[in-house]
This record gives C-alpha cells, structure tokens and sequence, in this order.
C-alpha cells in the first residue's frame, strides 16, 4: 500500500493530483522551484521541499534533487503528472532502479512510443492503421499512380528529403497524379538536391480524436472513450471535449479496440492515451501515444465518473484494474476550455506577471482545475496555462451552454488571459454544430487579431468611476516605502 | 467630474455627479441614472435601468483600463482634466515616445537591427523569450534605430525600452 | 416559451436558479431587499430591482412588490425558490390571476399538503402509509392492548389533549401494556385535566428519507430517487445525501411508487419531495410533502445527472416530462454539507457579520452553490445558511472522502461557521458506516459544546507572526478616519 | 520578538526571530525553523521541517486570534509584551469587566432582569433575536446587577453593553 506519493509537477495538474492523493488517504508531497514557494500546490501538500532554481533544468526537470527529496522523505512513489519528467523512460527508470514506483508505464513502453517513427513502425505491426502511403521513394508517375490506387484518393506527394510545403503536391483525382509528380520532383531537386517523393494519403480537414486507456500489470486494458481536441492553435489544443460529436457507439468501440491493441503491443500500463487522425468519413490512423495523464483527462473523468488519478496510483500499486469494459459507461457530454495567460490581442503574447485578483466559476455541472490565486504570480518560466474550466451537460448543447456560463463567471484581473476567445470558439456556429477540424482556429479566426468586445456604456462609466474613485484617494494609502537598507543610505551618502 | 474617453480618434466626454447609491453620469450627451455598489477595490455592481452589470476595473498605466465584464474584456483609455493638460503639453494623443518596449518579462534571444539603422514598418528588431515561446517584435512604422538599449542574453523587465527611434515612430 | 423569469429569493438559491436560467438562455431578473444591493444574486442576474427594507415581509414576503415588478420588466414567470412565498398558495393564485407563470405546483396542491393533518388524511385515503395508530381515544387497557396489536410494537401512548411529553409513555411489549395505559391517563389528567389517551405506532431511532418527483401538467410523474436527510440539528437538516445507505432498488421502487401515489392525490405538477418516516428495519411513513425545490436538491442533481430546475422550467413552460421513469438512473453517490454562520463553540448562536475572506473548495467532483463572498455581509434579517457544498465518488466512501477533501479547502474567515462541526460528522464513525437516525446528532454531540481542535504549534506561531507584523504596520495605514460630517460637527462644537 | 500564550490559565512564551525566508520560533521552550511566505494580508504559507501548513489569521479583537487550518479553526489568545503590562495594570487575565455584551447583533426582545437584583450563574438576563432565532443570554456567574443597559424593542451591534454587574462577575 503507498501511504506517501511525491508530486514531480507545478501548476493545476500539481493540484489536480494532490486533491485525488488526498481523497484517498494518501499523504502528499509538493516538490518546488524558488520561484514556486507561493503556489497552490506547495499550499496544499502536507510536505514541501525546494528542489532548485527557477528554471525548469535546474528544478521540476532535476532527477538527482526529486529522486533524493523522495527518499528523504520517505515517499514511496512519485507522480509525474504531464510534461516535465513524465515521458522520460531514463527518469522512469532510475525510479525503479531507487525502489520508488514511477506512477506510469514502464521504461521500455515510454521509449517505444516515444521514437514516433518506430512508434509508427510497431503500430503497423500490430495491426493498428497509420496513414497509408508508401514511404519509400516512388521512381516514376506510373509507379506513384499505382500506389495511389492502393491508398486511395486524395493523395499527398511528399519529397522524401524535405519540408516546409516544398516538393509537395496535393491530389485530388488520377488525372492530375503524373504532372504533379513531375511537378513537386523537379521542386523538390530545387530546393533539396534531391527528386525523391513518396506518396501519403491525404487527410483532409483531419479531426484530431484520441481514445483514454487504462492498463494494469495483469495484462487487463480497457478503453474509457474518446476525446475530441480539434479545436488546436498552433498544435496546442485549446478546447477538448467528450464524447466525440463525431463517435458513433460502433466507431467508439472499433477505435477502442484498436488503443487496446496498440498499448497491449508496447506492454502498456497505467493511464494512456493513443491520439488518432481521423478524416471526417470517420475513418482513424494512429499519429502518436501519449504515456502519461493528458492535460484533458477530466472531460474523460466527467462522463465516466472514473477518476483517472486514482485508478493510476491502484495500477501502480500492483492492483489488477477495478473495472471492466463493460462497466464503463459514458453519460453526457463534457468540455474543457483551456486558460492560457495570453494576449489574444497581441499574437497570443504569453502574459507572464502577477494576478490582481481570480474569480472562479461555481455551480452546478461545473468544475475547475486551477493554479490561479489572488496576488498569485504567473512565472516567466512556465507554461502559461493557469487553470482549466470544465463543463458537463446531459447533452452536447447543454455542456456548451454551461461552459459559456463558466466562462463568464471566470475573470482573472491583472494580466491578460484568452478567456475572450474561448468565449468566442464556444459560442461559433460552426463549433455548435460540431464541424470541427484541426483548421477551425486558422479559418474562423484570422489567428493573429481576435475580435475585440464592441463597446459598452457601462464599462466607460464604470472605468470614469475607478479613475474618480482612485483621485479621491488619501495618499497615505499608497503603500508605504521599504526604509532604505544600511548598505542603501551608505550609496546615498546618508542624505 | 469630467472624462474623457479617446476612441478612434475622438475624445468622448463623459461627466460624473454623485448621487446617494451611485451617479448620475452623461456619456457622449446621453444621461444615465447608475446605481453603483462598490464591492472591492475595483469590484463594482453597476444597476443602469434595472441591467445589472458587474464589473472589475484594473489599470496597468495612467489612463489605459482593463474593464472585466461577464460578456467580455473591454479596454477603456480615460483621460481626467489633469492628464489632458499634460498630454497637450507633450504632444497628441497616440504618440507614446519613439521606441519600442518589452510587452512582458522575458529573456532577449536576439537583436535584429543596429543603431543607425533605417527599418521598414513591420521589420523584426528584437527576439524575446518567455515561457518556452520566442517572440518577434517589429517596428511599427518605417524608422531610423537611434539605440539599442539591450543585448542578446539580458534579461528584461516588462515595459523596459529595447529599441529608440530618431525618426518618426509611432506609438503601438 | 419562457424567455424572462424573476426569481423572488436571495442567497445561494437565488443564485443557483440564475445559473439555470442562464444555461437555458433565459433572461434572470433578480430582486432585492436593501440590505441586499451588492448580493450575489443582484450582481449575476441580467436585470435587478429593489422591492423594499430589509425585514423579509416588507421585501422577500412583499407579494405587491414582486408581482408589480415582475409586470414591469416584462417577466412571464416567477421562480420563488425554497421559504419565503414558495409555499404560499395564496401567491400561486395572485400570479396566475396576474397572467404570471409560478414555477411550481399549482394552488390547490399547495394548500392540499400545506394543512398537516388533512394531507395525513388525504395520504391515508390515497392509500400512502402513515404511521399506524388509534387516533381516536382509547378507552381501557385492554382497548389499547387490542390496538396494539393491530399496529405492532413498539407503542407510543399519547394524551390526547396534551404535547411537551406529559401522558406520553414508550411500550416495547405486550406486558407492559396495561400498566403504561394507566400511568399516561393519570398523569394526562393531572397535566390537562383530560385522561384520554390515544396509541401509535413507535418508530424507534427514526430516518428521515424523501423521495424527489417530477410531474407535468400532461398526466406525467417520476421519481429520481430518495435523499436521507436524518443528519439533523434542532430538525434542521445539515448533511443530506442520495441514494440512502438503507434503501434497496426494491424499497426504492416502493418508496417512489408511493411518492407519486401522493403526488397524483393531489394534482400535483413541477419538482416536489414526499418525505418519510424511515424505521431501521425500510419501513415507511408518510411524514408531509415539500411543494417546492428542497435545500437539498443538488445530490438528486448529481446522482441523476438531471437540472432540477430547468425541467421545473420546462414543466412550468407546459412541456410534457422529457424523461420516462426507465431514464432515470442512479450514479455513484452525493452529498452534501451545508454551511451555516453560527458558532459550534456558543450553542450554534447566529453569527451574522461582515466576511472578512472566503475561500472556495474546487476540483474533482466538488460542486459548491454559495452566497458568499469576500466582504459580504451575512445579514441578520436572514438565515444564516451562506454555501452548500456537495462532492459525488463513485461510492459512497469516496463521496465521503471527497466531502472532508473539500471542506477542509472551505474557508470563511471573519465570522464563525459550522465547517468544523461537519468535518467532526462526516468523519464520525457511525456516519461512515451509514448508521443514521435522526438522533444521530444529540447522540453523538451534546448539542451545546463542540470539540474544539486541539492546539497546533503552527497556529500558535502563525498568531505571533500575524501579531508581530501588524505590530510593524505603519499607523497611516489603517483605514483613513471619515470626515465628520457636518452634522458631527456641529454636534462637537466645530472642534 | 516575544509573546505570551494564554492557554489553560498559563503563560506560553513565544518568540520570533525574523530569518531570510521565515522565523525561528521558539515556542515553549521548542526551536520551529518556520519557512513563511506571505500570500496576502493575514494568509500565510507556513513550512516546517517539511510540513507544509496554510493558514488565514483573523482577529476581531486585540490579543484575540482565530488561526483557520485546513483541519479546524484554532483560537489563540496572544499577548504582546505591550499587552502584558496594560493587563497587569487592569487586573489578572480572564477578567474582561463586569458585564454581559451582545454576542451577535440584533433586536432585544425580552429583559429578564432589573437594576439590583441579584442573579445565578447560567440564570437568563436578556433575549436576543437574530436570523429568525432567539438567543437567551446567561449569568456566567452569581452576581448583582448594577445596569440594565437596553430595553426590549433596541436593536443592538454584536459586543454592546447589555448588563453590567457590581459584584464579582467573571467574564466568559
């Protein structure tokens, strides 16, 4: 039985974590960068210990100063929650070489995964559909005719040698194949001395769906459903929900199968994710496995009522899953809108700098993952992800009307947030008919300028009353000067 | 009291007179009757004809308000009597001084221009780091580099001055 | 369709139906007493409208006001919450007399449960158990012990003309009988000058149990399941939880068939709550019906997954019940804490005052409907309930857990609450094992004293330190002292 | 800086000395290194040895502290070196003055007593109505009543004088 588990994270995921830890009785442990001594999650750990300077190398990312304080202390596990260590097969590794359990998969799983060629390579193997093409080069328009018979069309012609959109061309039909193959090759010998192209099928306006698994150390896995992430900026997914509204039950079950079959064939355990392509027929390949809690799991843990973290500490702990496939069992629907310290108004400028206050949304069918505080500060040397609103609704409209209500409880005052624009994604017609694709941000917002709140009388004379509120104000209300140091009033000739 | 309020280009007034549970406030020639509870420090529950609004002012420089509402974040520039004088002695409105700022704290990556430089609006002059994202910064009009206050690898506080200009360089 | 509602409540009911109605698109129009101008619900809603001073009967109970109000701004209907005019059948009518739809039962159904004695009646003939017993007179032992017989024991004699436990005697059994009838008649004499004594069932260490229904105006009623509610101070409910650890799917279909037997007897339509007289062993009794939203709504809530308060909306709308009884399904558990402004310490005296700082609990599984905020006064006109929280798990251990997870993040700090005093009860021994009856509370508390937490040395240092920097605060910055006015002046001679 | 805790009639001492990031605390006699971060005003983040403790510190009234923790709410009675010589001078601790205050405020609705007459510890002297309830104050000791302070139908604010005392009246 673990009875002390260290947290090797910050932030709402740090929180998230101890929150389950505390749940289950389990005492926690916070690990901190100087420039954390404040955070929630030192907070609310029953122990924490510094672990080094503010930069992530030399803190959250520093294998002697976590494994260390864990012996120390007397933890027998260590939670790595997302990114950090936590797709770190040498870190997982050293854990179990220190006799502390790595809540996550084994070392050798992480690696497998982790090299997204061989990764691709093993999936293949076993049987679980990755993009189809030809991969080695194609010597001739009949030869890259014949291949795109097999894939089928719209086909992708790609310089093997490349990137960056040169040498590519995409296919729509068989008449076009020979002149764009001529086409991209001679590109393609322009730009990298080398004709070479291969062939891909082409997924247009792909969705970005991904299936939650959950495996122990008795050979059980099971699958807890998908989760739609479309909604990316820049690869960074912004908002993620459950289901899919794409996911037929039979979908579901067959993309199950296939994430069981793909983590059963790394000898998977723990919690993980298989992120798939998928084109809007409904039809799925394998992109890449994320071995540890995603930042999204909670939309997962909303309609199944399971609790991702806990079913990762009993996995852990050596105890054969307490679920079934069939006890599983989605209900509802539910949405996470991503808070990101940004200017959405500046090219998304991260907005490091300190919180003048937080109001956080309540109620009913609301939940929220979150590191913010009053007076809190937003580091420089993090990710700018401060908290997650999460909404549930016994339908997919229900949900997205709750989480329009959420975020418009939610303020943080003092620095900029992208509250505004998931305001906006959650409120477009197109999102609320569901027709999502990885090109929804790009193609409805122009991705550089966001649509700015038209005026209001009210804020114009709410912000004439601040000004002359604040004029009235007794100056002896400023805050008081630190009296200058020894060392100070010696530079300043003790005037 | 009188306001005002520079929105494209033009100078609203807006004047406000004390009431017992709130003011009596004439925005752009039109009166509104405004119940106003302060709640915090800049926390407000505003009543205009029964809507209710509430509202959370912040301010990060004289003049320039953050004005939180459940529909949205609106920017509000205010001016007051005082800062009108001033801003008649210094200059028009618009101009902030010919150079560019950090827009946050972060670490500088790279310097694209020298001084001496003629730069092109939208030219690249500083690289600047902060939360794993590099951020370009550009000029906002054509100009001439006056200094480069900064070096690769500073570190630089929010609001520092990166770049001057001796040519006409509007503010951003 | 309803497209404007005014709600005719305060505190977190007021604000939970805001939430609703925002969820559904409905414009909320909040009203309020003067003591209430910078209440939540007044800062949430879309529309506010002050309906007079402070005492609830010239505001919160002031019909004219209300309903003139709700004519002006063009509300179609009024939601009155739980107290005040939810009740009320005489409101009921004077709205629809006004061409105003009550978000509730109507008229008669109100007036038909609101009368105790005819509703146990009506219940009886509807063929609802209540406890068995005589009612009329007993006039010999022997009469009583033939009585007895019919209703099974354990008895409780009862004087007829009486109350405040004079003639009232406990019989376990038939032997002891006799000698009790005599005892209670004589004493009933001396007491009231009447020696009739009359017999009832004894319902020993008694549950209090209610069952949520659903009705339409088209014939249609569910029910979503019971609460226990026996966790009661005074016959104020404090911790209330669904399902029940004594209810069976068999009792509860029983329990549920009954509760809608009653809610048919009398026309009734919207949410209501029949609520129960629970002996250790299932057996039942009608104890009254609740023709409004209950406090406790929200376990029903997150065990069902179902907004109580948009289908009374819908209901209220004259939509038929969007749900059949075979929809309605039972996850995992819920419960729910609610925190009062009173002082454990001092006989649960009402605290009210000026909050000084409120921290909320978040995170998994944690729902918090709450009033409070920083710097919000707790009204004396008012009952001093200020928040509920309400956690769900999977079983009822987890939700348990949960519940001391999060009260235990639940702050108010500037006044006294209940908060520790429920942490003290959801971690009782007999809590977690389910062993509830009313009696629970003056069992296992005295009712006057609470425990107090036992001295920490972190709270003696952080006192000093909270001591020893304000000792270093400069004077100027205490508050700034308000001119005098020129009243004072005057008064104080232009000193 | 040194204070004194008063707990079961006992004078706990408690000293601070300020440090880089914290105290050291010595508290009956026991060395605490107190890592300290202050969050906002009285809310701190206390560490020791490792063990990691949030607490709000509110007080209502000097030398009066309730310390909320994640587990209950402590009271601590902390007396500053000031404190000590003004109580010396007013009489032992545990005396506050011969009378009876308003523990809340409210409407008085009933006085059960009048000047002069003599009272039992836990007898009723004044019914106090508030949030719908009635709250009746008691006699925390035998004692003669010199003041009746309020009638019945005042409203009154949480610590006013209802009742004094002239003979020996413990406070509460």
């Amino acid at each position: 039985m673990i009875n002390k588990v260290l947290i090797a994270n910050r932030g709402e995921i740090a929180v998230r974590i101890l929150r389950a830890l505390r749940d289950m009785g389990i005492a926690s442990v916070a690990v901190y960068s100087e420039a954390d001594r404040a955070a929630r999650h030192v907070r609310l750990a029953d122990e924490a210990y510094c672990i080094g300077p503010p930069p992530s190398a030399q803190s959250y990312l520093n294998m002697d100063a976590i494994l260390s304080t864990a012996k120390a202390c007397g933890a027998q596990a260590v939670h790595p929650g997302y990114g950090f260590l936590s797709e770190n097969a040498h870190f997982a590794e050293r854990c179990e070489k220190e006799g502390i359990l790595f809540v996550g998969p084994p070392a050798d799983a992480i690696r497998a995964m982790g090299e997204k060629t061989r990764a691709r390579q093993l999936m293949a193997e076993a049987g679980v559909p990755v993009v189809p093409g030809t991969l080695a080069p194609l010597d001739s328009p009949e030869a890259a005719e014949a291949a795109a018979e097999t894939t089928g069309y719209p086909v992708m012609l790609k310089a093997a040698a490349g990137g960056g959109g040169k040498g590519m061309r995409l296919v729509e039909r068989r008449a076009q194949i020979a002149s764009a193959f001529r086409d991209a090759s001679s590109e393609a010998l322009k730009a990298f001395g080398d004709g070479s192209v291969y062939l891909e099928r082409a997924v247009v306006r792909p969705r970005h769906i991904e299936m939650q698994i959950l495996a122990d150390g008795h050979g059980n896995c099971i699958y807890l459903g998908e989760r739609e992430c479309s909604i990316q900026r820049r690869h960074q997914k912004v908002v993620e929900e459950a289901p899919s509204p794409l996911v037929t039950p039979a979908m579901r079950a067959s993309m199950g199968e296939v994430a069981v079959r793909a983590a059963r064939a790394v000898g998977y355990r723990s919690a993980g994710t298989i992120e798939f392509l998928v084109d809007q027929s409904g039809e799925f390949f394998f992109m890449e496995m994320n071995t540890r809690l995603q930042v999204e799991h909670a939309v997962t843990e909303m309609v199944t009522g399971i609790d991702l973290v806990r079913e990762q500490i009993h996995i852990a702990e050596g105890e054969p899953l307490s679920l079934r496939q069939e006890d599983v069992e989605i209900r509802g629907w539910a949405m996470e809108c991503r808070i990101y310290a940004e200017d959405p108004q500046r090219n998304f400028l991260p907005c490091p700098g300190t919180i003048h206050a937080v109001r956080l949304p309540e109620g009913p069918n609301v939940r929220v993952d979150s590191a913010a505080f009053t007076r809190g500060e937003i580091s420089m040397f993090y990710d700018p992800m401060v908290a997650k609103v999460i909404t549930w609704g016994s339908d997919r409209d229900a949900c997205a009307a709750t989480m329009n209500r959420a975020l418009m409880e939610f303020q943080i005052v003092g620095t900029h947030t992208n509250r505004d624009f998931l305001l906006a994604i959650v409120n477009h017609p197109d999102f609320k008919a569901g027709a999502l694709d990885t090109g929804f941000i790009p193609r409805h917002f122009s991705g550089v300028s966001m649509p700015v709140s038209s005026p209001a009388a009210a804020a114009d004379i709410a912000a004439a009353i601040y000004a002359y509120e604040s004029s009235r104000k007794q100056p002896c209300t400023a805050p008081p000067q630190a009296a200058p140091s020894a060392w100070r009033r010696a530079m300043m000739g003790d005037r | 009291m009188r306001f005002w309020i520079i929105r494209d280009e033009r100078q609203i007034p807006v004047e406000l007179e004390e009431r017992p549970e709130g003011y009596t406030a004439v925005l752009d020639g039109v009166t509104y009757e405004v119940g106003c509870a302060r709640i915090l420090d800049g926390l407000y529950s505003l009543l205009m004809e029964g809507e209710s609004y509430e509202v959370a002012v912040h301010s990060h420089e004289p003049g320039s308000y953050d004005v939180h509402m459940y529909d949205g974040v609106r920017h509000v520039d205010l001016l007051s009597p005082l800062d009108l004088v001033l801003r008649s002695q210094h200059g028009g409105p618009g101009t902030r001084g010919g150079s560019v700022r950090a827009p946050m704290p972060g670490k500088v990556v790279k310097v694209l221009v020298e001084e001496g430089q003629s730069v092109l609006k939208g030219q690249g002059l500083v690289v600047v780091e902060a939360m794993k994202m590099q951020n370009e910064l550009q000029a906002t009009a054509d100009a001439v580099v006056q200094h480069v206050r900064v070096r690769e690898g500073d570190s630089v506080e929010s609001g520092a001055e990166l770049v001057t200009f001796g040519g006409a360089q509007e503010g951003d």
